[in-house]
């Protein structure tokens, strides 16, 4: 899990997969799944302050009644 | 040996299938009935004040959003449903016996510890929906029953690896029933004729299938329709030889399908 | 085989007791579990907003008015109960199978045409009550299930001659089934040590009765402990053996109950 | 089953074991259960405007839940 400061102005979190740095255009909300724009890894909000990031699960296609 | 998945969706009664189930098992078939609670779990839970929520997932299929709670009347409203059956069978002469998937384990089930969840654009991961997918049919009890001269009357939940009830889509219980069961057709009713070409317009109904088609076929499913689609499919590579989908609302909708009206699969 | 009726009585989880049966199971006991649903109703009748309703007969037995919107409730908080006992068996490595007497036709009841109810002094017919009692049980589809590895646990409602859902009385349904199913033992819990001498206090446990006391020790029962004495003596006409009334509120309730302790009825 | 006219004053109606009249000190309420004082029988009110009897049914102690 990476962790970052939360500025005031950008909202920012480190990539845990490649170190990128990750700006958010608003507060994003937990359990939201970004992708990392430089690696492409797909990652889940797992806290919010301050913002923290990890790998998303990996979740196959299902539906209950 | 024939399995009946009967609609769960709203404004169909359970009558006129189980008319014809009567008339199928007095002419000697064997039948297993399945059937879900979807529309049932909506009103009870109005009834009880606890909305029901929903989820839809990135490919746009919808499903309850199933936590404790919603679990609980979940299983309320399927068991009501299916001691309605039950007794509509019973009282036409069918020894009818319910059961729901977590009862001697009939449908062990994997939970999925995670889905995904669009909500306005916004895509998230929820962790306390009880859903899964049934992974393995007790046959050896329903042929028990079958013995005893019983016709079982199935429905949700099933049991997970926890022992906890895990909602599952009945259409897909009951292609992976039918399959456990050797059954030679899978009847899956609801409120419309068949998988239509150009929904809702009952004209541009598909009258068959071959499995290859199916996949692209799916495209042309619209809602609930999508997870029947696929639960054909599954039937079929389970050893089905063939799956009807067809027509809850009118007379003698079994025997319909059965005699090839709605869409066949094969 | 022993048959064992858990108490559906307020307090009473039913953890204590499936804990002895799956210890009994695994020991190589078969055990049928049946269970009511009384205090059950009553929170969900509240839930639901339809308070619930009673009779009392003029000799002075108190139960449920049940009409046809109370037998609703009944009959979801029975089965909610149902899969609560089931799930928690499971989780203890017991094949457990939940029942109700509808399914299957496995309790076959006379539905009384009319009760009568004393109110403030006044005593009426009442014939909208869907209460009766079973005159005949499956033994057949419980052996079946039992051959399958499973532990049928049973609960109300019974099943009419019209096919109606009816209400009737646990502890006299498991009476019946324990004799049906030519059990050794039937042990009736509930939250009290057994049948006292001068209720409420427990220092005046009658320690055993020959079935000859009985008809004149159901005098001393108070409340719902009338019934049970009577559930006692139809099952040792019935052929069981032995009938205990155990407390349930304590730790390992059936192998005491199995051990003496509690009124032993023989 | 046997009806009466309802009296200001008292209320009555005719027993149809016995034919005797029977006189209520209150209006009964619908399906109670009265005992003829002349012949013993045990009578339903099956109806109230008349008062209506008739042979209340056999019924046997039974309870549910």
């Amino acid at each position: 899990m990476s962790q970052t400061a939360t500025t005031t102005e950008t909202l920012t979190a480190t990539c845990p997969e490649c170190g990128a740095t990750i700006t958010f255009s608003r507060p994003p909300r937990r359990h939201e799944i970004v992708r990392c724009p430089d690696c492409g890894a797909e990652l889940e909000v797992t806290a919010l302050s301050p913002i923290t990031l990890a790998l998303a699960p990996e979740v196959e296609e299902d539906w209950g009644e | 040996m024939i399995v009946v998945k009967i609609g769960g969706a709203e404004g169909i009664g359970p009558q006129l299938a189980c008319e014809d189930i009567a008339r199928l098992i007095h002419a000697g078939e064997r039948v297993v009935v399945v059937h879900g609670g979807s529309h049932d779990t909506n009103t009870l839970a109005e009834r009880l004040g606890v909305p029901p929520r929903f989820i839809t997932s990135p490919s746009g299929h919808t499903s309850r959003y199933t936590d404790a709670r919603a679990m609980e009347i979940f299983e309320m409203a399927c068991r009501r449903l299916n001691a309605r059956i039950v007794r509509t069978l019973r009282a036409l002469g069918v020894d009818a016996l319910g059961l729901s998937g977590v009862d001697g384990g009939l449908w062990k089930a994997r939970r999925k510890p995670a889905v995904r969840a669009v909500d306005n654009g916004v895509t998230t991961i929820i962790r306390d929906d009880h859903s899964g997918t049934v992974e393995r049919v007790d046959a050896d009890l329903l042929h028990a029953l079958l013995g005893a001269g019983k016709t079982p009357v199935l429905c949700p939940p099933a049991i997970g690896h926890e022992h906890e009830p895990l909602n599952v889509d009945a259409d897909r219980a009951a292609a992976i029933t039918a399959g456990a069961m050797r059954a030679h057709t899978l009847v899956i009713l609801s409120n419309v004729p068949g998988l239509l070409r150009a929904f809702p317009d009952e004209a541009t109904l598909i009258p068959s299938l071959a499995r290859v088609e199916l996949d692209s076929a799916i495209e042309l499913a619209q809602g609930r329709m999508k997870r029947k689609v696929i639960a054909a499919g599954e039937a079929l590579d389970a050893g089905v030889h063939r799956v009807v989908l067809a027509d809850a609302r009118r007379e003698h909708p079994i025997e319909r399908a059965l005699a090839g009206q709605g869409t066949v699969l094969a």
